[in-house]
Protein backbone atom coordinates (compact mmCIF):
# COMPACT_ATOMS: atom_id res chain seq x y z
CA UNK A 1 0.00 0.00 0.00
CA UNK A 2 1.38 3.85 -0.95
CA UNK A 3 1.42 5.94 2.13
CA UNK A 4 1.97 9.55 1.55
CA UNK A 5 2.28 12.41 3.48
CA UNK A 6 2.47 16.03 3.26
CA UNK A 7 3.31 19.75 5.09
CA UNK A 8 4.62 18.79 8.43
CA UNK A 9 3.78 15.53 8.25
CA UNK A 10 6.36 15.00 5.34
CA UNK A 11 8.76 16.65 7.39
CA UNK A 12 8.09 14.61 10.28
CA UNK A 13 8.18 11.41 8.78
CA UNK A 14 11.22 12.40 6.45
CA UNK A 15 9.97 11.90 3.35
CA UNK A 16 6.93 11.91 1.27
CA UNK A 17 5.78 8.78 0.56
CA UNK A 18 6.39 5.21 1.49
CA UNK A 19 5.34 1.53 0.29
CA UNK A 20 3.95 -0.33 3.68
CA UNK A 21 1.88 -3.56 4.49
CA UNK A 22 -1.40 -2.71 6.15
CA UNK A 23 -1.31 -6.09 7.94
CA UNK A 24 -4.07 -6.18 9.70
CA UNK A 25 -5.37 -2.50 9.57
CA UNK A 26 -8.65 -2.01 8.36
CA UNK A 27 -9.35 1.86 8.54
CA UNK A 28 -6.71 4.56 8.82
CA UNK A 29 -7.09 4.77 12.66
CA UNK A 30 -5.64 1.28 12.79
CA UNK A 31 -3.16 2.02 10.14
CA UNK A 32 -1.56 4.71 12.00
CA UNK A 33 -0.87 2.57 15.26
CA UNK A 34 0.97 0.69 12.62
CA UNK A 35 2.82 3.63 11.16
CA UNK A 36 3.43 5.13 14.48
CA UNK A 37 5.90 2.02 15.70
CA UNK A 38 8.28 2.78 12.35
CA UNK A 39 10.04 5.57 13.72
CA UNK A 40 10.47 8.17 15.92
CA UNK A 41 9.48 10.68 13.23
CA UNK A 42 6.39 8.52 11.71
CA UNK A 43 5.57 8.91 15.98
CA UNK A 44 5.94 12.84 15.71
CA UNK A 45 4.02 13.44 12.85
CA UNK A 46 1.26 11.13 14.13
CA UNK A 47 1.52 11.91 18.13
CA UNK A 48 -2.23 14.49 17.95
CA UNK A 49 -4.20 12.73 15.66
CA UNK A 50 -7.01 15.52 15.66
CA UNK A 51 -4.35 17.68 13.37
CA UNK A 52 -4.36 14.73 11.06
CA UNK A 53 -6.57 14.15 7.89
CA UNK A 54 -6.88 11.51 5.75
CA UNK A 55 -7.85 10.65 2.09
CA UNK A 56 -7.89 6.67 0.72
CA UNK A 57 -7.78 6.80 -2.70
CA UNK A 58 -8.09 10.20 -2.66
CA UNK A 59 -11.37 10.16 -1.44
CA UNK A 60 -11.43 12.51 1.77
CA UNK A 61 -12.91 11.32 5.03
CA UNK A 62 -12.09 11.24 8.44
CA UNK A 63 -9.40 8.01 10.33
CA UNK A 64 -12.57 5.81 10.51
CA UNK A 65 -12.46 5.18 7.09
CA UNK A 66 -12.14 1.50 5.58
CA UNK A 67 -8.64 0.93 3.86
CA UNK A 68 -9.54 -2.41 2.25
CA UNK A 69 -8.29 -2.81 -0.60
CA UNK A 70 -6.84 0.74 -1.04
CA UNK A 71 -4.26 1.45 -3.07
CA UNK A 72 -3.35 4.63 -1.59
CA UNK A 73 -3.62 6.05 1.61
CA UNK A 74 -2.99 9.81 2.30
CA UNK A 75 -2.03 11.66 5.49
CA UNK A 76 -2.10 15.46 6.05
CA UNK A 77 -3.00 18.65 8.25
CA UNK A 78 -5.98 20.64 7.71
CA UNK A 79 -5.54 22.54 4.49
CA UNK A 80 -4.38 26.19 4.47
CA UNK A 81 -4.54 27.26 0.83
CA UNK A 82 -6.70 30.25 -0.57
CA UNK B 1 -19.58 30.86 -27.43
CA UNK B 2 -16.39 30.92 -29.85
CA UNK B 3 -14.65 27.96 -28.42
CA UNK B 4 -14.79 29.38 -24.82
CA UNK B 5 -15.23 25.55 -23.82
CA UNK B 6 -12.43 24.44 -25.03
CA UNK B 7 -10.42 27.18 -22.25
CA UNK B 8 -9.43 25.59 -19.01
CA UNK B 9 -11.66 26.49 -15.84
CA UNK B 10 -9.23 25.25 -13.02
CA UNK B 11 -4.94 25.86 -13.05
CA UNK B 12 -2.58 24.73 -10.54
CA UNK B 13 0.36 26.50 -11.55
CA UNK B 14 3.74 28.04 -10.58
CA UNK B 15 3.60 30.98 -12.64
CA UNK B 16 1.68 34.66 -11.55
CA UNK B 17 -1.28 34.99 -13.86
CA UNK B 18 -3.08 37.86 -15.39
CA UNK B 19 -6.31 39.21 -14.10
CA UNK B 20 -7.18 41.40 -16.92
CA UNK B 21 -6.39 38.46 -19.39
CA UNK B 22 -8.27 36.38 -17.63
CA UNK B 23 -11.22 38.28 -17.26
CA UNK B 24 -10.94 39.04 -21.32
CA UNK B 25 -10.66 35.42 -21.65
CA UNK B 26 -13.53 34.36 -19.31
CA UNK B 27 -16.04 36.96 -21.41
CA UNK B 28 -15.08 36.50 -24.81
CA UNK B 29 -17.52 37.71 -27.26
CA UNK B 30 -20.67 36.98 -24.66
CA UNK B 31 -23.10 39.78 -24.77
CA UNK B 32 -24.94 37.70 -22.06
CA UNK B 33 -22.77 38.50 -19.39
CA UNK B 34 -23.79 41.20 -17.08
CA UNK B 35 -21.69 40.69 -14.38
CA UNK B 36 -18.14 39.34 -13.32
CA UNK B 37 -16.60 39.59 -9.77
CA UNK B 38 -13.14 38.28 -9.22
CA UNK B 39 -10.80 37.61 -6.21
CA UNK B 40 -7.79 37.95 -5.98
CA UNK B 41 -5.50 36.05 -3.02
CA UNK B 42 -2.33 38.17 -1.92
CA UNK B 43 0.01 37.31 0.21
CA UNK B 44 0.18 39.69 3.16
CA UNK B 45 3.55 40.39 5.10
CA UNK B 46 2.58 40.97 8.61
CA UNK B 47 0.82 37.27 10.27
CA UNK B 48 0.19 35.82 13.22
CA UNK B 49 4.48 35.05 13.56
CA UNK B 50 5.48 39.07 12.91
CA UNK B 51 6.93 40.00 9.42
CA UNK B 52 7.60 37.13 7.48
CA UNK B 53 10.16 37.14 4.37
CA UNK B 54 8.52 34.44 1.66
CA UNK B 55 6.05 31.85 1.81
CA UNK B 56 5.97 27.90 0.03
CA UNK B 57 3.11 26.80 -1.00
CA UNK B 58 2.56 22.78 -1.15
CA UNK B 59 0.24 20.84 -2.76
CA UNK B 60 -0.73 17.62 -3.99
CA UNK B 61 -0.27 17.60 -7.71
CA UNK B 62 -3.19 15.75 -9.63
CA UNK B 63 -5.61 15.44 -6.12
CA UNK B 64 -5.47 19.60 -6.16
CA UNK B 65 -6.48 20.00 -10.10
CA UNK B 66 -9.41 18.05 -8.88
CA UNK B 67 -10.64 19.37 -5.56
CA UNK B 68 -10.81 22.89 -7.48
CA UNK B 69 -12.73 21.16 -10.37
CA UNK B 70 -15.15 19.61 -7.52
CA UNK B 71 -15.48 22.95 -6.26
CA UNK B 72 -16.16 24.51 -9.58
CA UNK B 73 -19.05 21.98 -10.93
CA UNK B 74 -20.63 22.58 -7.18
CA UNK B 75 -20.50 26.32 -8.05
CA UNK B 76 -21.54 25.63 -11.43
CA UNK B 77 -24.32 23.63 -10.04
CA UNK B 78 -25.89 26.16 -7.83
CA UNK B 79 -25.98 29.05 -9.15
CA UNK B 80 -26.26 30.02 -13.30
CA UNK B 81 -22.81 30.88 -14.48
CA UNK B 82 -21.64 31.72 -17.69
CA UNK B 83 -17.97 31.08 -16.94
CA UNK B 84 -16.17 30.42 -14.11
CA UNK B 85 -12.49 30.44 -13.68
CA UNK B 86 -9.86 29.11 -10.61
CA UNK B 87 -6.22 29.82 -10.54
CA UNK B 88 -4.31 28.79 -7.51
CA UNK B 89 -0.24 29.10 -7.25
CA UNK B 90 2.10 26.83 -5.50
CA UNK B 91 5.81 26.91 -4.52
CA UNK B 92 7.81 29.89 -3.57
CA UNK B 93 6.33 33.44 -3.23
CA UNK B 94 7.00 36.74 -1.40
CA UNK B 95 4.98 39.51 0.35
CA UNK B 96 2.64 40.85 -1.99
CA UNK B 97 2.60 38.09 -4.62
CA UNK B 98 -0.89 37.05 -6.05
CA UNK B 99 -1.65 33.19 -4.56
CA UNK B 100 -4.69 32.64 -6.10
CA UNK B 101 -7.77 33.86 -8.19
CA UNK B 102 -11.60 33.03 -8.90
CA UNK B 103 -13.59 34.75 -11.49
CA UNK B 104 -17.62 34.07 -11.60
CA UNK B 105 -19.34 35.41 -14.43
CA UNK B 106 -23.47 35.94 -14.66
CA UNK B 107 -26.24 37.58 -15.74
CA UNK B 108 -26.46 39.64 -12.42
CA UNK B 109 -24.52 40.43 -9.85
CA UNK B 110 -25.78 38.37 -6.87
CA UNK B 111 -25.02 35.14 -8.58
CA UNK B 112 -21.99 36.20 -9.09
CA UNK B 113 -20.77 37.51 -6.15
CA UNK B 114 -22.40 34.71 -4.18
CA UNK B 115 -20.42 31.96 -6.50
CA UNK B 116 -17.35 33.49 -6.21
CA UNK B 117 -17.83 33.87 -2.37
CA UNK B 118 -18.42 30.22 -2.47
CA UNK B 119 -15.50 29.33 -3.96
CA UNK B 120 -13.27 30.67 -2.08
CA UNK B 121 -14.84 30.12 1.07
CA UNK B 122 -14.69 25.97 -0.10
CA UNK B 123 -11.17 26.04 -1.73
CA UNK B 124 -10.32 27.06 1.38
CA UNK B 125 -11.06 24.13 3.41
CA UNK B 126 -11.14 21.86 0.53
CA UNK B 127 -8.22 22.21 -1.78
CA UNK B 128 -4.63 20.15 -0.58
CA UNK B 129 -3.02 23.34 -0.27
CA UNK B 130 -0.31 23.45 2.97
CA UNK B 131 1.36 27.31 3.72
CA UNK B 132 4.60 27.48 5.20
CA UNK B 133 6.01 30.53 6.05
CA UNK B 134 9.47 31.68 6.51
CA UNK B 135 10.12 34.72 9.09
CA UNK B 136 12.54 35.86 11.24
CA UNK B 137 12.68 33.08 13.54
CA UNK B 138 12.51 30.45 10.67
CA UNK B 139 10.14 28.50 8.94
CA UNK B 140 6.36 27.74 10.55
CA UNK B 141 3.56 25.77 9.24
CA UNK B 142 0.52 27.61 9.00
CA UNK B 143 -2.42 26.72 11.29
CA UNK B 144 -6.33 25.91 9.62
CA UNK B 145 -8.48 28.71 10.91
CA UNK B 146 -11.83 27.39 12.81
CA UNK B 147 -13.14 30.76 10.75
CA UNK B 148 -12.43 29.14 7.25
CA UNK B 149 -14.87 26.12 8.76
CA UNK B 150 -17.68 28.44 9.77
CA UNK B 151 -17.78 31.01 6.41
CA UNK B 152 -17.74 27.15 4.49
CA UNK B 153 -20.30 26.13 6.79
CA UNK B 154 -23.21 29.21 5.88
CA UNK B 155 -23.23 27.86 2.37
CA UNK B 156 -24.48 24.05 3.78
CA UNK B 157 -27.20 25.82 5.84
CA UNK B 158 -28.13 27.50 2.95
CA UNK B 159 -28.34 24.76 0.90
CA UNK B 160 -29.36 21.89 3.28
CA UNK B 161 -31.41 23.85 5.96
CA UNK C 1 1.00 53.44 0.67
CA UNK C 2 3.94 55.43 -2.33
CA UNK C 3 1.45 58.01 -2.80
CA UNK C 4 -1.95 56.14 -3.05
CA UNK C 5 -3.64 58.42 -0.99
CA UNK C 6 -3.71 60.58 -4.31
CA UNK C 7 -5.36 58.29 -6.65
CA UNK C 8 -8.74 59.11 -7.23
CA UNK C 9 -11.78 56.64 -5.56
CA UNK C 10 -14.19 57.71 -7.90
CA UNK C 11 -14.63 58.51 -11.58
CA UNK C 12 -17.36 59.24 -13.83
CA UNK C 13 -16.29 59.25 -17.69
CA UNK C 14 -16.74 58.17 -20.92
CA UNK C 15 -14.03 56.02 -21.62
CA UNK C 16 -13.48 52.46 -21.05
CA UNK C 17 -11.48 51.67 -17.98
CA UNK C 18 -8.51 48.57 -17.78
CA UNK C 19 -9.27 45.94 -14.67
CA UNK C 20 -5.98 44.99 -14.49
CA UNK C 21 -4.28 48.39 -14.30
CA UNK C 22 -6.88 49.68 -12.08
CA UNK C 23 -6.61 46.97 -9.86
CA UNK C 24 -2.37 47.44 -9.63
CA UNK C 25 -2.91 50.75 -9.09
CA UNK C 26 -4.85 49.90 -5.92
CA UNK C 27 -2.40 47.57 -4.32
CA UNK C 28 0.33 49.44 -5.47
CA UNK C 29 2.96 48.55 -3.38
CA UNK C 30 1.56 47.37 -0.42
CA UNK C 31 2.29 44.31 1.83
CA UNK C 32 -0.75 44.49 3.58
CA UNK C 33 -3.43 43.57 0.73
CA UNK C 34 -4.73 39.95 1.27
CA UNK C 35 -7.67 40.16 -0.81
CA UNK C 36 -9.19 42.29 -3.45
CA UNK C 37 -12.45 41.65 -5.02
CA UNK C 38 -13.79 43.12 -8.13
CA UNK C 39 -17.17 43.21 -9.92
CA UNK C 40 -17.40 44.58 -13.38
CA UNK C 41 -21.32 44.95 -14.50
CA UNK C 42 -21.73 44.95 -18.56
CA UNK C 43 -24.75 45.50 -20.89
CA UNK C 44 -26.43 42.55 -22.09
CA UNK C 45 -27.64 42.36 -25.52
CA UNK C 46 -31.12 40.52 -24.62
CA UNK C 47 -33.22 42.72 -21.83
CA UNK C 48 -36.84 42.91 -20.94
CA UNK C 49 -37.65 44.35 -24.35
CA UNK C 50 -35.68 41.75 -26.87
CA UNK C 51 -32.29 42.43 -28.26
CA UNK C 52 -30.64 46.36 -28.05
CA UNK C 53 -28.69 47.71 -30.06
CA UNK C 54 -27.01 50.21 -27.98
CA UNK C 55 -27.56 51.93 -24.61
CA UNK C 56 -27.28 55.45 -23.53
CA UNK C 57 -26.25 56.40 -19.87
CA UNK C 58 -27.59 59.45 -19.04
CA UNK C 59 -26.48 60.81 -15.55
CA UNK C 60 -25.99 64.24 -13.20
CA UNK C 61 -22.63 65.55 -13.64
CA UNK C 62 -21.55 66.77 -10.32
CA UNK C 63 -24.31 64.85 -7.91
CA UNK C 64 -23.11 62.05 -9.70
CA UNK C 65 -19.75 61.57 -8.48
CA UNK C 66 -20.95 62.93 -5.43
CA UNK C 67 -22.82 60.41 -4.53
CA UNK C 68 -20.34 57.64 -5.42
CA UNK C 69 -18.22 59.29 -2.95
CA UNK C 70 -20.27 59.04 -0.30
CA UNK C 71 -21.19 55.36 -1.08
CA UNK C 72 -17.26 54.56 -0.89
CA UNK C 73 -17.14 56.90 2.09
CA UNK C 74 -20.15 54.64 3.90
CA UNK C 75 -18.09 51.35 2.67
CA UNK C 76 -14.72 52.85 4.23
CA UNK C 77 -16.55 53.18 7.59
CA UNK C 78 -18.22 49.93 7.70
CA UNK C 79 -15.52 47.46 6.65
CA UNK C 80 -11.38 47.79 7.41
CA UNK C 81 -10.43 48.84 3.61
CA UNK C 82 -6.85 49.20 2.39
CA UNK C 83 -8.48 50.45 -0.63
CA UNK C 84 -11.29 51.17 -2.59
CA UNK C 85 -11.95 52.07 -6.09
CA UNK C 86 -15.43 52.93 -8.07
CA UNK C 87 -15.75 54.09 -12.18
CA UNK C 88 -19.02 54.33 -13.84
CA UNK C 89 -19.34 55.44 -17.28
CA UNK C 90 -21.78 57.21 -18.84
CA UNK C 91 -22.48 58.06 -22.92
CA UNK C 92 -23.24 55.18 -25.66
CA UNK C 93 -22.18 51.62 -24.84
CA UNK C 94 -22.88 48.77 -27.21
CA UNK C 95 -23.51 45.13 -25.79
CA UNK C 96 -20.76 43.71 -24.77
CA UNK C 97 -19.14 46.84 -23.36
CA UNK C 98 -18.21 47.15 -19.53
CA UNK C 99 -20.46 49.81 -17.52
CA UNK C 100 -18.88 50.04 -14.21
CA UNK C 101 -16.23 48.84 -12.16
CA UNK C 102 -16.13 48.08 -8.35
CA UNK C 103 -12.80 47.18 -6.46
CA UNK C 104 -12.11 46.96 -2.90
CA UNK C 105 -8.91 45.78 -1.22
CA UNK C 106 -8.63 44.76 2.20
CA UNK C 107 -7.01 42.07 4.99
CA UNK C 108 -9.28 39.34 4.78
CA UNK C 109 -11.74 37.88 2.03
CA UNK C 110 -15.23 38.59 3.94
CA UNK C 111 -14.37 42.34 4.02
CA UNK C 112 -13.84 42.99 0.61
CA UNK C 113 -16.73 40.99 -1.04
CA UNK C 114 -19.05 42.76 1.58
CA UNK C 115 -17.92 46.03 1.24
CA UNK C 116 -17.77 45.92 -3.15
CA UNK C 117 -21.44 44.15 -3.28
CA UNK C 118 -22.54 46.97 -0.43
CA UNK C 119 -21.10 49.43 -3.15
CA UNK C 120 -22.81 48.24 -5.83
CA UNK C 121 -25.78 47.80 -4.27
CA UNK C 122 -26.20 51.15 -3.15
CA UNK C 123 -24.76 52.51 -6.45
CA UNK C 124 -27.52 51.04 -8.05
CA UNK C 125 -30.45 52.92 -6.43
CA UNK C 126 -28.71 56.23 -4.84
CA UNK C 127 -26.38 57.23 -8.04
CA UNK C 128 -28.11 59.15 -10.51
CA UNK C 129 -27.67 57.52 -13.91
CA UNK C 130 -30.09 56.71 -16.45
CA UNK C 131 -30.55 53.89 -18.77
CA UNK C 132 -31.96 54.28 -22.38
CA UNK C 133 -31.99 51.19 -24.32
CA UNK C 134 -32.23 51.23 -28.37
CA UNK C 135 -33.79 47.96 -29.18
CA UNK C 136 -35.89 47.27 -32.78
CA UNK C 137 -38.85 49.10 -31.61
CA UNK C 138 -36.88 52.37 -30.71
CA UNK C 139 -35.63 53.51 -27.73
CA UNK C 140 -36.89 52.80 -23.92
CA UNK C 141 -35.70 53.89 -20.64
CA UNK C 142 -34.97 50.81 -18.58
CA UNK C 143 -37.41 50.79 -15.41
CA UNK C 144 -36.20 50.84 -11.91
CA UNK C 145 -36.23 46.75 -9.99
CA UNK C 146 -37.97 46.63 -7.30
CA UNK C 147 -35.34 43.97 -6.67
CA UNK C 148 -32.45 46.79 -6.72
CA UNK C 149 -34.55 48.48 -3.35
CA UNK C 150 -34.79 44.92 -1.50
CA UNK C 151 -30.89 44.10 -2.42
CA UNK C 152 -29.70 47.61 -0.67
CA UNK C 153 -32.23 46.61 2.26
CA UNK C 154 -30.00 44.08 3.43
CA UNK C 155 -27.75 46.06 4.83
CA UNK C 156 -29.74 48.75 6.60
CA UNK C 157 -31.31 45.59 8.71
CA UNK C 158 -27.30 43.98 9.13
CA UNK C 159 -26.44 47.25 10.33
CA UNK C 160 -29.91 49.13 12.39
CA UNK C 161 -31.61 46.37 12.92
CA UNK D 1 -35.51 79.00 -8.89
CA UNK D 2 -33.44 76.68 -10.92
CA UNK D 3 -35.22 73.23 -12.13
CA UNK D 4 -33.32 70.34 -13.78
CA UNK D 5 -35.03 67.27 -15.13
CA UNK D 6 -33.47 64.45 -16.17
CA UNK D 7 -34.07 61.21 -18.27
CA UNK D 8 -37.93 60.87 -19.76
CA UNK D 9 -39.09 63.89 -17.71
CA UNK D 10 -36.57 65.64 -19.47
CA UNK D 11 -37.55 64.59 -22.74
CA UNK D 12 -41.39 64.70 -21.81
CA UNK D 13 -40.83 68.62 -20.62
CA UNK D 14 -38.68 68.99 -23.57
CA UNK D 15 -35.13 70.81 -22.00
CA UNK D 16 -32.97 69.91 -19.11
CA UNK D 17 -33.04 72.94 -16.99
CA UNK D 18 -35.27 76.34 -16.72
CA UNK D 19 -35.68 79.38 -14.31
CA UNK D 20 -38.71 79.62 -12.06
CA UNK D 21 -40.70 81.33 -9.62
CA UNK D 22 -41.86 79.11 -7.14
CA UNK D 23 -44.29 81.89 -6.20
CA UNK D 24 -46.20 80.58 -2.41
CA UNK D 25 -44.75 76.79 -3.13
CA UNK D 26 -43.39 75.57 0.47
CA UNK D 27 -42.61 71.69 -0.60
CA UNK D 28 -41.70 69.98 -3.88
CA UNK D 29 -44.45 68.80 -4.27
CA UNK D 30 -46.55 71.97 -4.12
CA UNK D 31 -43.60 73.40 -6.79
CA UNK D 32 -44.88 70.23 -9.06
CA UNK D 33 -48.75 71.62 -9.15
CA UNK D 34 -47.16 75.08 -10.48
CA UNK D 35 -45.17 73.21 -13.34
CA UNK D 36 -47.85 70.84 -14.50
CA UNK D 37 -49.52 73.91 -15.85
CA UNK D 38 -46.37 74.84 -18.00
CA UNK D 39 -47.08 72.46 -20.85
CA UNK D 40 -48.20 69.92 -21.73
CA UNK D 41 -44.70 68.30 -21.36
CA UNK D 42 -44.91 69.16 -18.17
CA UNK D 43 -47.91 67.65 -17.34
CA UNK D 44 -46.89 64.55 -18.79
CA UNK D 45 -43.45 64.32 -17.13
CA UNK D 46 -45.42 64.57 -13.55
CA UNK D 47 -48.29 62.63 -14.75
CA UNK D 48 -47.12 59.78 -12.26
CA UNK D 49 -45.90 60.95 -9.14
CA UNK D 50 -45.29 57.46 -8.11
CA UNK D 51 -42.48 57.55 -10.66
CA UNK D 52 -40.97 60.81 -9.61
CA UNK D 53 -38.08 61.33 -7.65
CA UNK D 54 -36.22 64.75 -6.54
CA UNK D 55 -33.48 66.33 -5.05
CA UNK D 56 -33.28 70.28 -3.17
CA UNK D 57 -30.45 71.88 -3.58
CA UNK D 58 -28.38 67.88 -4.70
CA UNK D 59 -30.01 66.42 -1.66
CA UNK D 60 -32.16 63.20 -2.40
CA UNK D 61 -35.87 63.50 -0.92
CA UNK D 62 -38.95 62.88 -1.60
CA UNK D 63 -41.42 65.48 -2.68
CA UNK D 64 -42.45 66.97 0.34
CA UNK D 65 -39.04 68.31 1.13
CA UNK D 66 -39.41 71.72 1.50
CA UNK D 67 -37.59 74.18 -0.50
CA UNK D 68 -37.86 77.10 0.76
CA UNK D 69 -34.82 79.16 -0.12
CA UNK D 70 -33.09 76.42 -2.38
CA UNK D 71 -31.60 77.64 -5.45
CA UNK D 72 -31.93 74.19 -7.48
CA UNK D 73 -34.82 71.84 -7.34
CA UNK D 74 -34.39 68.52 -9.61
CA UNK D 75 -36.54 66.10 -10.71
CA UNK D 76 -36.20 62.36 -11.74
CA UNK D 77 -37.72 58.61 -12.05
CA UNK D 78 -35.94 56.14 -10.20
CA UNK D 79 -32.22 55.73 -11.29
CA UNK D 80 -31.08 52.89 -12.92
CA UNK D 81 -27.41 52.76 -13.45
CA UNK D 82 -24.83 50.18 -12.06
Amino acid sequence: MHVLYFAWMRERVGYATEEIDPGAARTARELVETLKTRSEGHAAAFEDLRAVRCAVDEEMGDLDMPIAGAREVAFFPPVTGG
Amino acid sequence: MDGAAALPKVSVQREDFDLGAEQARLAGTSRDIGAIVSFTGLVREITGQGAIESMELEHWPGRTEKALAEIVAEAEARWPLNGVRAIHRYGRLAPGDRIVLVLTASRHRQAAFDAAAFLMDYLKIQAPFWKKETGPEGGRWVDARDADETAAARWRTASEG
